[in-house]
């Protein structure tokens, strides 16, 4: 085997709760976003784009979906015959087996599959950030500057820079200090949960890591100030991109609205840089005579009848006559009821709204959510409001 | 679940007279309906009957063609032992294209003779837009004994399409078939899909060229309507008969028809074409689209109306379409508008750019050009 | 989405222990077998050759080489758009996760998998056993009979009977009883692990074995005797064929030797029933000129320089000049160096058994292991000695 | 990883006398060292080499190549936005067929200015039975400041096959080239790998063909030795030129030699083939195998002999095989026997009969004769 110069470790077993009915039968980097992908989509394609053909993707929580969506990754291109993507739950071996019990316990579990490739340089990814990135570049970074380890890095506003890992670094992009989520922060350059790793660095603190009882296994909370404590070269490396963590039903639906500017910080028709996606396979979307449509993302094999404004919709989305569907995400197959509105919400896959139902308010503060496969129908909301 | 049943895909000498359409493709692999090419009804059909091998009997300009369908993928005809083939036409020598389909499908008799369990076969052209099972034509050949069980509509508005009429009498057997320049009356017209046995269609293609008859429907099979029992077979869903402009134009625009949309695209199975990595459309802030059909992968910041717009259409600010269709990455300019056209794929229309067909008589723009 | 008739749920959760050395890292259905083969190529090629094209594939222990292995199905021709080869792990669910218990709990978790396909059979199967066997006529039989589950039996010496689960029948098929390795067996018609069962028979019978707290969730000790007990309509189904379970180093060995008689009584080069495998690609074996092969399989990319007798070789073994290999396995990429003598053993995958070595005896009763990725050198076994 | 370049392999008016066992099938497609077909060693030299996408033009009788590399899985070329394309000849008239590869060249220019990063092309034929390091070839190319780098090969024993000659001064320029019916006296001959940029070949293609001319080697390359620095690049590995009889069964016997099979099969990566699901070799306790290559899925009991068995061949009792080579799914039954013979696919030998070839004239049977 044709040695690899760098592989990708996918950390995809996210289970996020905060998601609530929208992931209970689907791990987080399976979520559908953007009219036609899932979270996952963009870094399989990031890894495709970059020239890193061998992925391993660790899943845990509510694989199945999961798992049937990757396949063997031909869709991504990754269906190779040396390296290619390998999924990887946690699994019994001789002795029993647990479950992976932080980020860098997943890894460790892995190493063996890691030294199958012998790499130089091992990419630690996340399943749960939407954002197009060139690791190649990062990885020019981290081999020019000699680094042990190099962290991509985003500026946040000063406000949320409390919610991340914060980075201080000194003139010459290294590290000087990792605070996760300090209360008083230094800096406002956040860790993207992006790092590339020095494989035998990597391997080392892993194996020590996994030897100290105290520890909880994860990269940002152990790996990395462990290994800054211990004066190892640490860099940063700055990405300017659009970069979204979608853990809250509230930034979930804020990232599907960043798509729909007239100029998109996030741009998915991007020829060069391709988001690859299980693809439907549906016929055209059908516009009726009396339909409006403006600043929205229309899937294949949606009919719509109705008004949308500001809104996602997905595959096979049916929006009938005299429907509106204002600031809103509706996930594949989801119908729209005659007459139905539904505002600054998410509908999730396959729900039903029924005729002149009404779902959110342009006043809300919260994104209403209807969840999948949830059906909300007249009938049913008058016999709430008779049981109230 | 599976038919006992083999595909054949016909192209050779397919009527065409779509013009620039097919200057550099065949048939077959003409754009259709946003995002499909016309094999894909034939063939999604047959896949979804239950057909586990198709042969697509290649003729001229077929390089499309190979591109298009691949090994079968997306139909979920890649399959151990091959689920799809394409038989590029033998030429032993220069003359042979000219020769008739019989010809031809000797040529491909292995294809025939090697499929062993398959007692019955289908033989199809490519541009009969429609969406069959031939699952039920099979069990009705089976029924009613036929030898042969064409498979026909009848229609009162008949398609502006090149298609062989034939006269059917009461008990279902048709007694009389001619070609489109015919003068017979009937209602009813050929889907030009064929079922027979393997057993009698190898026969009729050795009998008929050893008596120097070299043409599948006419000779085969239309000089033998007083020997063989010879059944159609009434299909009751939408049909296309999509081989010169006119039609091409007609059966594009009644997709705009719900009932029609529905009917070609999910009943009684879903029409796969090849998968291409288009993201959603976008409609702008200024966008105004009313009754179309879109593809994905368009930007819409213009009006588009009563047309359809195949994947990775740009409709810049002020443009204006109407009853037009645009293939695969057309751009339309700002302030340019079009009525009543036929764009090929990857054509350019400048800014301040009017264009203006018949609706009789679309303009039609060839591949990649700028206007 | 077409209704199924009849999926099939493959249970590949096996360990192997009894196979020691050779399943190290490996789960028992992904042991070698045939030259070419892993046991698990037999079940998932029954499946495509009679008409299965949804399989369920449970996996437990060591999956990794197993998922690796399997990818999405295609060299059995089980890709499929719709149905196709899902591996099914063991995952965790919002109430926390566990490993499969026992076969029926294995099937019991994956209830909404089946779901999906909505069924009207469900066949149930294992990865450990060479046979080829047509599951449709199986299903016709249960079918016919009206049957709420069918099962498999075989014929086997009444002094192996015990360690079997033995049936007893009527004139009719029907079972009229079941004993799990009866130390008296009253029958010696075997159940072969294969079972055909109505899926909503199947289904309750799942959901109530879950709800006994004293059941051990296992098919053949608890699923089978209930249904039995109740008085459900149970039939046996008798295959004449060749069927054997690979479960320790003897009858792993067997199994093979079994394949070199002139007649054998299972035939792999059989056009009709191929068994399908993922290909090596490797060139064709070459034999040198003063090379003796007789009464043995050899595959691809093998280069023979000795004398091979009653063996199977894997591909890529090399067998250098003047070697021996007799009444032997042995596993892909193993070399035997020049004057070596490998006789009456199995060497594993990627081993060594140095110049000059002897491995094995003709006179030992048990098979000799050499295991995968093990080197055997003079100078080792020089050493022991020097040591006792 | 990737090397910017891309491949072709050019089928067109390839010189060959290869007799039968081109009857029906390309040069390309011609099996050869037991599972193999002679494409197989310059297409996996590709791959291997990291090319990304390899362009094969056909020309005639190319079925069994559509069928033997489909989309290229077996390659690892089934890449989004497609890694291998087999591009058919265009036909816009009947006489294209004669005309020269320059012309074919420039009818595939899409292919050239479509794919955009590769800035360079190595144009192949495929019946060299080699296995090449093409990322070397193109470090040598640049380093050097070739404008066209040809691999050769040197060797004091000629080929049977014919090959062009080259004549190389001390600087490693070529400074002449000859077809094989040419006198040049030199012992390296072209393996008619030719690399050069994406930029140079278009031109070269242009300018020819305006000049009248239309032979890629003999006018684009060989013209222009005086102006383009023309370099040789020694391939230093095993070498077949296989395009007659007697080439192809030198070379195939060449392949009992241990070096030689390890040289072409593994060195610098293995080769890749179209899969087939053949069961391992059973040698029954008959068998009397000695220096010979056999594939897999065939079932001996006679006796094999410094020959070469493809997959899935049965030799029957007391029957034996000297000097042969047979190809799949062949047949010599009880007590026959075979020396110097080459039998094409599915070829069956009759029990008791008796086939003896020269060996500088090897008995030859066509496929799917019973003898």
């Amino acid at each position: 085997m044709r040695r690899n110069e760098c592989i990708a470790m996918l950390l995809a077993g996210g289970e996020g709760r905060r998601l609530g009915v929208l992931t209970k039968d689907l791990a987080k980097p399976a979520v559908h976003f953007g009219g036609k992908y899932r979270i996952i989509d963009f870094t399989l394609s990031n890894c495709i784009h970059s020239g890193i053909e061998t992925v391993g993707v660790l899943t845990q929580y509510q694989p199945l979906v999961l798992n049937q969506y990757l396949g063997i990754g031909s869709p991504w291109g990754l269906d190779r015959r040396e390296g290619g993507m390998h999924v990887l739950p946690p699994y019994v071996r001789s002795k029993g087996g647990t479950w992976y019990k932080g980020t860098a316990n997943a890894i460790y579990q892995n190493i063996g599959f890691i030294e199958r490739y012998d790499p130089e340089h091992v990419l630690i990814i996340s399943g749960d950030h939407i954002y197009k990135m060139n690791y190649d570049l990062l990885l020019e970074a981290h081999k020019e500057k000699r680094a042990d380890a190099t962290i991509a890095v985003i500026t946040v506003p000063w406000a949320d820079a409390s919610r991340f890992g914060i980075l201080s670094v000194d003139e010459d992009s290294r590290v000087v200090e990792f605070a996760e989520k300090p209360k008083k922060p230094n800096s406002n350059l956040a860790s993207m949960g992006v790092y590339m790793f020095s494989w035998p660095v990597l391997r080392e603190a892993l194996i020590r890591d996994e030897a100290d009882k105290s520890s909880s296994n994860d990269f940002g909370k152990d790996i990395i100030p462990t290994l800054l404590k211990e004066q190892a070269r640490l860099f940063s490396y700055r990405f300017n991109g659009y970069w979204k963590d979608v853990g809250t039903i509230e930034s979930l639906w804020q990232a599907n609205m960043d798509l729909l500017d007239d100029e998109p910080a996030l741009h998915l028709d991007d020829r060069s840089w391709r988001i690859f996606s299980v693809n439907p396979n549906r016929p055209a979307q059908y516009v009726a005579p009396h339909a409006k449509i403006s600043s929205s993302i229309v899937n294949e094999g949606c009919l719509v009848d109705g008004e949308v404004n500001r809104s996602v919709l997905f595959q096979g989305v049916m929006a009938a006559e005299g429907s509106i569907i204002e600031d809103s995400v509706i996930m594949p197959g989801a119908a729209i009821g005659r007459g139905a509105r539904v505002i600054r919400a998410i509908v999730g896959e396959g729900a039903v709204v029924g005729d002149g139902c009404v779902v959110g308010s342009i006043d809300s503060e919260e994104i209403a959510v209807v969840g999948s496969g949830e059906t909300i129908s007249l009938k049913a909301e008058m016999q709430e409001v008779e049981q109230v | 679940m599976k038919l006992p049943m083999l595909g054949v895909i016909n192209l050779i000498h397919e009527a065409d007279e779509m013009g620039q359409l097919t200057a550099n493709r065949c048939l077959a692999t003409v754009p259709f309906g946003g995002r499909y090419r016309l094999i894909d009804f034939t063939l999604s059909s047959m896949v979804n009957s239950g057909i586990p091998k198709v042969a697509v009997f290649a003729h001229t300009k077929f390089r499309s063609l190979m591109d298009h369908v691949g090994t079968g993928t997306y139909w979920d005809l890649h399959r151990r032992g091959n689920g799809l083939f394409v038989l590029p036409p033998s030429m032993e020598d220069q003359t042979d294209f000219g020769k008739g389909d019989l010809y031809h499908f000797y040529r491909h008799r292995d294809y025939f003779t090697r499929s062993s369990p398959q007692e019955y076969v289908v033989i199809s052209r490519s541009h009969m837009v429609c969406n069959v099972d031939f699952a039920k034509v099979l069990d009705d050949h089976l029924e009613r004994g036929a030898d042969i069980t064409v498979v026909c509509k009848k229609s009162d508005e008949p398609s502006p399409g090149l298609a062989r009429k034939v006269l059917v009498n009461g008990a279902g057997r048709i007694t009389e078939m001619q070609d489109h320049y015919g003068r017979l009356n009937s209602d009813i017209i050929s889907m030009e899909m064929y079922v027979l046995s393997k057993e009698l269609l190898l026969d009729l293609v050795e009998t008929s060229l050893a008596r120097g008859q070299d043409h599948f429907v006419r000779h085969a099979v239309g000089s033998m309507l007083g020997h063989l029992k010879v059944n159609a077979y009434l299909h009751e869903g939408t049909l296309g008969v999509v081989n010169n402009i006119a039609a091409y134009y007609r059966h594009s625009m009644q997709l705009l028809q719900p009932d029609i949309w529905r009917d070609l695209f999910f009943n009684p199975g879903p029409i796969y074409t090849k998968i291409k990595d288009e993201p959603p459309t976008r409609y702008n802030s200024s966008a105004d689209v009313t009754h179309s059909l879109i593809a994905n992968g368009c930007d819409i910041e213009g009006a588009v109306h009563n047309s359809i717009l195949f994947r990775g259409v740009k409709v810049r600010k002020g443009a204006i379409v109407r009853n037009s269709i645009i293939m695969q990455n057309g751009v339309v300019g700002e302030n340019g508008s079009l009525e009543n056209c036929i764009l090929d794929k990857e054509v350019e229309i400048r800014p301040l750019q009017h264009l203006r067909g018949a609706e009789n008589l679309p303009f039609l723009a060839i591949k990649r050009k700028v206007i």
